[in-house]
């Protein structure tokens, strides 16, 4: 796994994503460690809406999937060695706030209506 | 920087209007208040006239905002009569018939408008977008005011119900672009999308692309779908788009679609249609991928749409279907470049996006002109029989627009999809012309009854409707039908200008200022 | 003057629109006579002018939308010339023939599309370019729906859909073949610039530039529409159900020149843009359209329904009309083009007969209804005269236009004209006696099947409906009719009845003469081009030519304008 | 035969010798032709199209007189009067050309070959003359037998049946004037409407309605022949205009310069005009509608089905013989011989056994058809000729006899229920033309019958065998044939018009009138009182003027065509007329100048007496049979009622034989099981297969959209949000799977 970007010729020589004054478990975490991170956050994000019912968990397991999203970005920021990953992940995250106050006052709307945050419940529109 | 500012005054034009909306909405005023709307075409209108200056800007497509924000302000225009009163009929009708006094509180008439406002300013900012980051904003700034448009826009539960479909569906597709934003930073190490295009360039040249760059793409044009409500995204429209209120259904018919083409157009910019044997096509992946995804979404939308009786559902499968065929003209790509309009897919699209977005506020603005006794809009296709008899302008303009929208010539369907069709042939695509073309035979399946509905058959018995309190829609309607025959007379202009627009810069190699090593993760780890 | 014909029916359909319902058919007769005459005007003037120099006449053009190589461009040859007479002369016939059918609050509906649906004929006809040409094609269908969903008898909605659906869907494919005929003019032409959708433009080169695949695909796609349009069997099947439930002047349309629509466009687009396909597969062209002649003509005679038993039998008579057309030769194509007319004329009048048997009747079911000839001396005697004109008796109109077809097959064998055994009488071409004979026969079922419905109809003795199902209703309230044919329904019968002994007894001086030099000129053009086709090397070298002589045509501009 | 030769006829034989060498003789032939006709012989044809014009103009005022007859016969007087005049100017040898205007006229090029040239023109030889002087002659006396036959249908049924009738003689006239093919086809199929017509002219009545059906469906499928014979025609000689075509068959090659006789198209062109001319004239296969055409008015029997227009195909062979001819096999010729013979023996078996006399006058029609065309077979074109001509008169007469029996007795024609017409009031005239147009028929000796029938038994002995193989043997048949022609016509004779008298009345068909049949005439024979009354009140009404006129002046003229056999140098005045046409056949040339011996005789001289004897032979079985006691049956006849004759005993005793002719040998009901049943079959077969399988695969796929669409829709679109996601993500993966799947 070390060798993955061993002969890569990146700007500044370097070998793995981390730091000299980063700890030494982190010291040996390649782009690859966090890619895998993230993939996982994304799949776990999918697998949980698939699978909870409830508005709200739904709506944090979206978030997890943004963030999956962030923390590839920055990954890939730090391997690329420049900041357009990081300036992205601030941006998602506004965006992420922003969604969240829209699905807060949804839910609670949808509550008023329903007594239940079952997402399931709305399921008069079909066909 | 400046020249950036430049190129988005018509947003800032918007935005600044929308402010004044928002500032005037609160007014303790009714009369105050219903400036709003003729607020926001005025600043439609000044949008519109700011966006006509800008020649050329940078980017792959360097031309394309003049034109598409034009589109883009005209179908507003169109749009917002549709969407007055929206939120505050029932309220404007209980104040009118004495039964309730005007309260500040209870109207969000100007929320209504500011919202749809930012819907377009998000929408316009697409049209500019240079860089992924902007891009993704724009994106949101687009849906998330459509999220709270949809859930209020009635007070039944279906608008509500439709509003949590929409937002979590959203949600999730949005989350699926934006990973796939990152895979494609991830493998050209930049936002920008001339850059981009330019590392993927260089990938090319060098061997081959990179898998995490083509899977990002891949990915990424997965999740615009939702926003074009193509295949297998497309599972929201029709709830949304029967829940909805009418006006509000043809807005989702529009802006979020058109923001999608115009993402899926700018990133299949980035990689650029000069691959496959000849050079001039998308790389493998992303062609099969949106030929799939084409074909499915024609197939699955005029299919479902044949079986529905709501007109609303009909037409949003119908939009879905439509989707498709725009696809076909993404697939294309933009040809030759020699600035000829049939042999230019994009072109094509660009010109397709309007000519739906024209005719589409037609179909809506109908419905939304009858109202059944219970005060909800007509919905059902029982509800548009025997138009002809009681509204024969409503009628006819049901049918123009449906026939415009099935393509039956010489309206302005038909041209643009001719455009669609040129571009494909022209690029080989004979198998999806086919496709095409059966599908809008199939499409004749459910337009012909809303036309035969509307236009030729006698009203059922035991449904009533009558005309809703809103002329303006009326007006919409009759706007949308007209301009279904009237633009004809300008479709060349029209043509070229969208000929202009898709101006495809193409990269080169040498255009990234930092040239990045591929990126492979799957080389083998030793 | 093209122009006027197309725009003046709309203009009048306008009128229809807004003037009272009880004035829409005063109308609609004054706009289609006036057209009428309009018309006789311009036919007059083009045979007066008619110069084998000048095919093409009355040619107007106006570059609307040049991005798409679109110009709304008109001209007739002669050919056209004729078929645009034959639709003028039916629009006043088709308007008296549903005066009194028609019911008055629904009459501005009627007139109304009926009007537009004359100017879509009339522009097909004149159209000479593509999507001038395929807008009016496709536009002939909206009318012709409403004609039927709403004037047609009990199983119209059905019957309304399957015609919109079915040429409908022919078409669009028909328009991606011939877009990509387009496409390839455009791209590997020398000495065309761009796309274009000129027809003339397109005739000239794209025998040159298809290869024989190519040529063999878009000739599929252009008969999936046109041949539901004409209809050749198998795709026929939507025409019987139409014609039975349209209204008379649906049917007398229908039958007059909506389905000539898909016989002239095999002429003007078939033959000449992909001879080389043509050539080849004429054969199997020609054995659906005898299939249809002799299929159909024996299922005429099982028919009970009169109205779908004259259906059928265009089904039958256009085998010839498509027969004649591929035999590739002079005799066939003049033959075709006869037919074209000539089918019009009589089966239009037979439509119009059956209308107005059913307007009194309320039945088309000849096991209910017959023996008419004591009742309705007047009915039966133009029922026998139209009978003969169809079963192609000679000195009517028919014979000549079935005649020339089965002659067309007959001698158009290449086996004729090579070889020790030269026989001169024989032409080039990809048919041959048995062809010739089997259509032949195709002349004896339809003098049983005819002869049959006479039998039915118009001898034996008297049978009526026991009950009137006179509650119709459409038609409750109407004007009641007198037994036999009134003036005005005379009127609409004799006109065609005057053409069918004209174009009978002198053919060669009203028609023949008419379209020979145009049809001789279309044949060798065809003769000419179905040779060779560029392989398919050829074709992308001219393409790769294309693209460079454009891309150079562009850096001088370029150049030129820069300094 | 052949001593003189006309012009035409030198030219012919320098062809036959110069046979490649073509072109001198060619040129010869075509100068000797052409002689332009003054235009008045249009009116010819036209004069009864006038005719059609103005009794369809009385038919619209409702006319009920007997003005549509008298303008009919007025016209037709005139046109027979012009005819006579075309002929008495005529210079005995040139064929006279008119044209009128191109009708059919097609060109695509200058080459030969390259037109197709039909003009409405008129070509006139002796072929021609010959039978435009009976068909205008008798049309007329014809028509004017009508006005009277007719005269119960006044008004519009009136009108419809001069229409008619004038339209058939125009037709006839194209046909037999016509200066190409597709003019002959012209009036070929004209008269085929005509026919079709007229027989269905009591249209109330089914059976006519069939009987006029089937006469122009089978007629059609002769056609068919005669089509395909025009287009190969075409197709070798480059033309189907008579003058150029027999000059190119002079030459001996075909107009792309291969001989002739190495094509085949020289025996199959001249089989499938057989199979025209077969179909329109009732032989061989074809003969099943003539019989049914009887249904028609008795005086469109006589004209249309018995002297013109089954005439038609033997005009067609005698015109086109010299395509005949070219064929050194003479495949096409034996096959008409025999076609002709067999025809013959067959009818005239049938007509042995019939009992209604108009039919056995049907039956005998095509019998005298048959020997017509075995006449041509065997090269004996005058004889056949002469046969047409005479036999268009004595066969007028006995129909037109037959007619004013079934016009006196309310339709009846069953001979077991008339006898002794002889002795009832007013019938004289009709027995005694009767007797004429017998003896015509059965050959009594130095009849009209007599001489045309011995041409054409004679020809048969001479030709020799290796020409028209089996000439000899058809010869022997057509004698036969001659001896039952003369039972079968005495058997009519000997019951029905003398004897005892007996008599029943038929229901009358005449009842079937058009539409004012409320409005009697007052006859005498009622209309719906012919059912109401016994058959005692019943009386017999003899014909008045016009009838009885038309007669004598039919018998004088069956006397008369005798002597035309005296007339001329050419074997009598037909001999002339054949000569100077292309019907003419040189048979030195083409028998190789050898006659075959009959009993160590020329057949010529001995035929006399060999016919006269089974003429004889066959009157006098008849009178046995079926003659009435005395002098009426010569003396041996034994009949004392109508319905009993010595026969009834010999055909119980020969049945099934007997009932088998009676019913005409199933023939009928053989072509129904065979031709009729299956094609009925397969219509419904079609039927049901457009229905369900053509149709059906347009539905399938009209249905598919809508069944997938519920598929899909019920399937995925429920509502549920969880399931939109779950959908969403799956299809992501699908199209991704897809995306891989391809990619790889």
């Amino acid at each position: 796994m070390h060798a993955l970007l061993a002969d890569s010729t990146l700007t500044g020589g370097l070998l793995t994503l981390a730091q000299s004054d980063f700890p030494h478990a982190l010291s040996t975490l390649t782009l690859n460690h966090y890619l895998f991170v993230s993939a996982a956050m994304f799949a776990l994000g999918i697998i949980g809406f698939l699978t909870r019912r409830n508005l709200i968990i739904m709506f944090l397991c979206t978030e997890l999937m943004f963030q999956a999203a962030g923390l590839a970005l920055i990954a890939f920021g730090r391997y690329h060695l420049n900041f357009d990953g990081q300036s992205f992940v601030i941006f998602v995250l506004t965006i992420a706030a922003a969604e969240a106050a829209m699905a807060l006052a949804l839910v609670v709307l949808l509550f008023r209506r329903r007594e239940s945050l079952d997402a399931d419940l709305w399921a008069e529109l079909k066909g | 920087m400046t020249d950036k500012l430049a190129l988005v005054w018509p947003e800032i034009w918007l935005f600044v209007t929308t402010c004044v909306v928002m500032v005037v909405g609160l007014s303790p005023d009714l009369r105050v208040r219903k400036l709003c709307g003729w607020i926001s075409a005025l600043g439609l209108v000044v949008a519109i006239g700011a966006a006509v200056p800008v020649a050329h800007a940078g980017g792959l497509f360097p031309s394309i905002t003049p034109y598409a924000k034009g589109m883009i302000g005209v179908v507003g225009l169109m749009l917002l009569p549709l969407l007055a009163g929206t939120v505050d009929r029932d309220l404007d009708a209980a104040i009118e018939s004495g039964k309730a006094t005007f309260s500040a509180l209870r109207s969000n008439r100007a929320e209504f408008y500011a919202f749809f406002l930012f819907s377009l300013t998000g929408l316009m900012l697409t049209a500019s977008a240079d860089d992924l980051i902007w891009l993704f904003l724009a994106l949101e700034l687009t849906s998330l005011p459509t999220y709270i448009m949809v859930t209020i826009s009635t007070r039944g539960t279906r608008s509500q119900e439709a509003g949590v479909k929409y937002f979590f569906l959203g949600a999730l597709g949005a989350a699926i672009f934006l990973y796939g934003f990152a895979l494609i930073y991830g493998a050209t190490g930049t936002t920008d999308l001339a850059e981009i295009a330019a590392a993927f360039r260089a990938q090319s040249e060098a061997g081959g692309l990179n898998t995490i760059g083509v899977a990002g793409l891949a990915v990424a044009l997965i999740g615009l779908c939702f926003k074009i409500a193509a295949v297998p995204m497309h599972m929201y429209a029709a709830d949304v788009y029967q829940g909805a209120a009418s006006g509000v259904s043809a807005m989702l018919a529009f802006v979020p679609k058109t923001a999608g083409f115009l993402a899926i157009i700018m990133l299949c910019g980035a990689v650029g249609w000069t691959h496959g044997a000849t050079h001039d096509s998308l790389p493998a992946p992303i062609y099969i991928l949106l030929w799939v995804i084409a074909a499915a979404t024609m197939f699955t939308g005029n299919l479902l749409a044949i079986r529905q009786s709501s007109v609303k559902r009909i037409l949003a499968y119908s939009s879905v279907a439509h989707s498709g065929y725009m696809l076909v003209g993404v697939i294309a790509g933009p040809g030759s470049g020699h600035g000829t309009f049939w042999d230019n897919g994009i072109a094509a699209v660009l010109f397709y996006l309007l000519t739906y977005g024209v005719t589409n506020v037609g179909t809506f603005a109908v419905l939304a002109s009858i109202q059944k006794p219970n005060g909800e809009e007509a919905d059902d296709i029982a509800d548009i029989r025997g138009l002809h008899g009681t509204r024969p302008h409503l009628a006819g303009a049901m049918l123009l627009c449906v026939l415009s929208l099935l393509g039956m010539p010489p309206l302005l369907g038909f041209f643009g999809k001719v455009g669609l069709f040129t571009s494909a042939i022209s690029a080989g695509e004979i198998p999806l012309v086919i496709v095409l073309g059966l599908n809008s035979a199939i499409a004749a399946f459910y337009y012909l009854r809303i036309a035969r509905a509307a236009y030729l058959e006698p009203a059922d018995e035991h449904v009533e409707t009558r005309a809703g309190p809103i002329p303006q829609r009326v007006f919409a309607a009759v706007l949308s039908a007209s301009a279904v025959v009237l633009l004809l007379t300008v479709a060349q202009m029209l043509m070229e200008r969208s000929v202009t627009a898709s101006g495809y810069h193409a990269p080169h190699a040498g255009m990234a200022d930092t040239p990045h090593e591929a990126l492979d993760l799957t080389r083998a780890d030793d | 003057m093209l122009v006027l014909l197309i725009l003046l029916p709309l203009l009048f359909g306008v009128a229809v629109l807004l003037r009272p319902p009880a004035a829409a058919k005063w109308w609609a007769l004054g706009g289609t006579s006036l057209c009428l005459a309009i018309g006789a005007m311009l036919v007059g003037r083009f045979f007066a002018n008619a110069s084998p120099d000048v095919p093409f006449q009355a040619q107007g053009s106006f570059a609307w939308l040049p991005a798409l190589g679109l110009n709304l461009s008109v001209g007739i040859d002669s050919v056209a010339t004729l078929l645009i007479g034959l639709t003028l002369l039916l629009g006043p016939i088709c308007v008296g023939a549903s005066w009194t059918a028609i019911p008055q609050h629904r009459a501005r509906l009627f007139y109304g599309w009926l009007l537009v649906l004359q100017a879509a004929m009339v522009g097909v006809f004149a159209a000479r370019d593509l999507l001038v040409f395929y807008t009016c094609f496709e536009f002939t269908l909206l009318p012709m729906f409403v004609m039927i969903n709403e004037f047609g008898s009990t199983n119209r909605h059905k019957a309304a859909t399957k015609f919109f659906l079915y040429t409908f869907t022919g078409s669009i494919i028909a328009l991606a073949g011939l877009v990509y005929t387009a496409w390839a003019v455009g791209t590997r032409a020398t000495g065309v610039d761009g796309f274009t959708l000129d027809i003339a433009t397109l005739t000239e080169h794209a025998s040159h530039v298809l290869t024989a695949r190519e040529q063999a695909l878009v000739l599929l796609a252009m008969l999936c529409g046109f041949a539901v349009k004409v209809p050749l069997f198998p795709f026929h099947t939507w025409l019987p159900l139409a014609h039975t439930e349209a209204p008379t002047a649906g049917s007398v349309i229908l039958a007059g020149v909506l389905l000539k629509l898909g016989t002239y466009a095999m002429y003007r687009f078939v033959l000449p843009l992909v001879p080389h396909a043509v050539l080849e597969h004429a054969p199997a062209v020609a054995i659906l359209a005898i299939i249809g002649i002799i299929y159909a003509g024996l299922i005429c005679w099982v028919q009970t329904d009169v109205k779908k038993l004259v259906a059928y039998s265009s089904v039958s008579h256009l085998g010839f009309c498509v027969l004649g057309l591929f035999a590739l030769n002079s005799a066939g194509v003049t033959g075709s083009v006869l037919y074209m007319l000539n089918h019009g004329l009589s089966t239009g009048a037979l439509f119009l007969l059956v209308g107005f048997m059913y307007e009194r009747y309320h039945t088309r079911d000849m096991r209910e209804i017959g023996g008419l000839g004591a009742k309705m001396p007047i009915w039966s005697t133009f029922m026998v005269f139209f009978v003969m004109s169809s079963v192609g008796l000679p000195g009517l109109n028919g014979f000549p236009s079935e005649f020339l077809c089965t002659m067309g097959a007959f001698i158009s064998h290449t086996g004729w004209t090579s070889g020790a055994a030269r026989h001169v009488g024989a032409t080039w071409g990809p048919l041959g006696p048995w062809f010739g004979f089997a259509a032949g026969t195709g002349v004896i079922v339809a003098a049983i099947y005819l002869l049959a419905m006479v039998a039915k109809m118009v001898w034996g003795t008297l049978r009526e409906p026991a009950v009137h199902h006179g509650e119709h209703d459409h038609h409750a309230g109407g004007p009641h009719l007198p037994v036999d044919l009134t003036a005005r329904e005379i009127m609409t019968l004799l006109p065609i009845g005057v053409l069918c002994i004209v174009f009978g007894l002198f053919p060669t001086q009203t028609l023949i003469g008419a379209i020979e030099s145009d049809v001789n000129a279309q044949v060798a053009f065809v003769h000419e081009r179905s040779g060779e086709a560029p392989t398919e090397h050829e074709a992308h070298f001219a393409q790769q030519e294309h693209r460079q002589q454009r891309d150079a045509g562009r850096d001088e501009q370029i150049a030129g304008v820069k300094p | 035969m052949g001593v003189s030769m006309t012009t035409i006829m030198d030219a012919i034989l320098s062809a036959a010798v110069a046979q490649h060498g073509g072109e001198a003789a060619h040129a010869a032939v075509a100068a000797s032709h052409g002689v332009t006709g003054p235009l008045w012989i249009g009116l010819i044809p036209l004069l009864p199209l006038l005719g059609v014009v103005l009794v369809t103009l009385l038919a619209c005022f409702n006319e009920k007189s007997k003005m549509p007859a008298w303008i009919s016969v007025g016209l037709l007087a005139v046109s027979f009067l012009l005819t006579l005049f075309a002929y008495l100017g005529w210079n005995g040898h040139d064929a006279i050309h008119l044209k009128l205007w191109d009708w059919i006229g097609l060109s695509w090029g200058d080459l030969r070959g390259q037109t197709l040239a039909a003009g409405f023109a008129f070509y006139f030889d002796g072929l021609s003359l010959l039978w435009m002087l009976f068909v205008t002659g008798l049309a007329c006396l014809i028509g004017l037998y009508a006005s009277e036959y007719m005269e119960h249908d006044a008004g519009l049924g009136y009108c419809r049946f001069f229409a008619a009738f004038n339209l058939f003689v125009f037709s006839m006239s194209c046909l037999v004037m016509g200066d190409n093919l597709l003019m002959l086809f012209l009036g070929w199929e004209g008269v085929g409407l005509c026919s079709y017509l007229l027989i269905g002219y009591f249209y109330k009545k089914k059976s006519a309605v069939d009987a006029g059906m089937k006469a122009f469906v089978v007629n059609r499928i002769g056609d068919l022949g005669l089509l395909m014979g025009m287009l190969l025609t075409f197709t070798t000689f480059g033309t189907l205009q008579y003058d150029a075509l027999f000059n190119q068959i002079h030459t001996g090659l075909t107009a792309g310069g291969t001989p002739l006789s190495q094509t085949w198209q020289v025996w199959a062109i001249p089989l499938l005009l057989m199979g025209g001319a077969f179909g329109k004239s009732a032989q061989l296969f074809f003969y099943v509608w003539l019989p049914d055409a009887m249904e028609g008015p008795t005086p469109v029997s006589a004209l249309i089905h018995a002297a013109t227009m089954v005439t038609a195909g033997v005009y067609l062979v005698a015109r086109m013989m010299p395509l005949y001819l070219a064929d050194p096999a003479h495949i096409a010729l034996t096959a008409v011989t025999w076609g002709g013979a067999i025809t013959a023996f067959w009818s005239a078996t049938i007509a042995v056994a019939q009992f209604d006399i108009k039919r056995i006058m049907g039956y005998s029609t095509i019998s005298q058809l048959g020997y017509m065309f075995a006449g041509l077979g065997v090269l004996a074109t005058t004889g056949g000729v002469f046969h047409v001509f005479t036999h268009a008169f004595f066969k007028a007469t006995l129909f037109l006899s037959c007619g004013a029996v079934m016009h006196g007795f309310a339709g009846q024609l069953d001979m077991r229920k008339l006898s002794g017409l002889w002795s009832i009031n007013g019938f004289r005239v009709v027995v005694i033309a009767m007797l004429i147009g017998c003896l015509n028929l059965s050959g009594f000796p130095f009849t009209g019958g007599y001489f045309s029938k011995d041409m054409i038994i004679a020809e048969a002995f001479v030709t020799p065998d290796s020409v028209i193989a089996g000439s000899s043997w058809a010869g022997w048949l057509l004698l036969l044939t001659a001896g039952m022609t003369a039972y079968y016509t005495f058997r009519v004779f000997f019951r029905v018009f003398v004897g005892p008298v007996v008599y029943e009345p038929g229901e009358d068909l005449h009842a079937h009138d058009d539409h004012e049949h409320a409005d009697a005439h007052g006859h005498g024979h009622g209309h719906d009182d012919a059912h109401d009354h016994a058959a005692e009140h019943f009386h017999p009404h003899g014909p008045k003027w016009a009838i009885n006129l038309v007669l004598t002046l039919l018998s004088v003229g069956c006397i008369l065509s005798a002597g035309l056999y005296f007339l001329g140098d050419h074997h009598g005045w037909a001999g002339g007329m054949v000569h100077a046409s292309s019907a003419v056949v040189d048979t030195h040339a083409v028998e190789g100048g050898e006659e075959a011996l009959l009993f160590g005789q020329p057949p010529h001289e001995i035929m006399f007496y060999i016919s006269a004897v089974f003429g004889f032979g066959g009157i006098l079985l008849a009178a046995w049979f079926h003659g009435p006691k005395g002098i009426a049956g010569l003396l041996i006849g034994g009949r004392t009622t109508a319905a009993e004759v010595r026969m009834d005993p010999i055909a119980k005793a020969l049945r099934p034989i007997s009932t088998w002719a009676v019913r005409k040998w199933y023939v009928d009901e053989f072509y129904h099981l065979v031709l009729v049943t299956p094609l009925k079959i397969f219509a419904h077969l079609f039927h049901w297969f457009d229905k369900l399988i053509v149709d059906g695969l347009v539905n399938f796929f009209g249905a598919t959209p809508r069944v997938s669409s519920d598929a899909i829709g019920e399937s995925t679109q429920t509502g549920v949000l969880h399931d939109y996601a779950l959908r969403m993500v799956a299809g992501i993966a699908v199209v991704l799977v897809v995306v891989v799947l391809v990619l790889f």
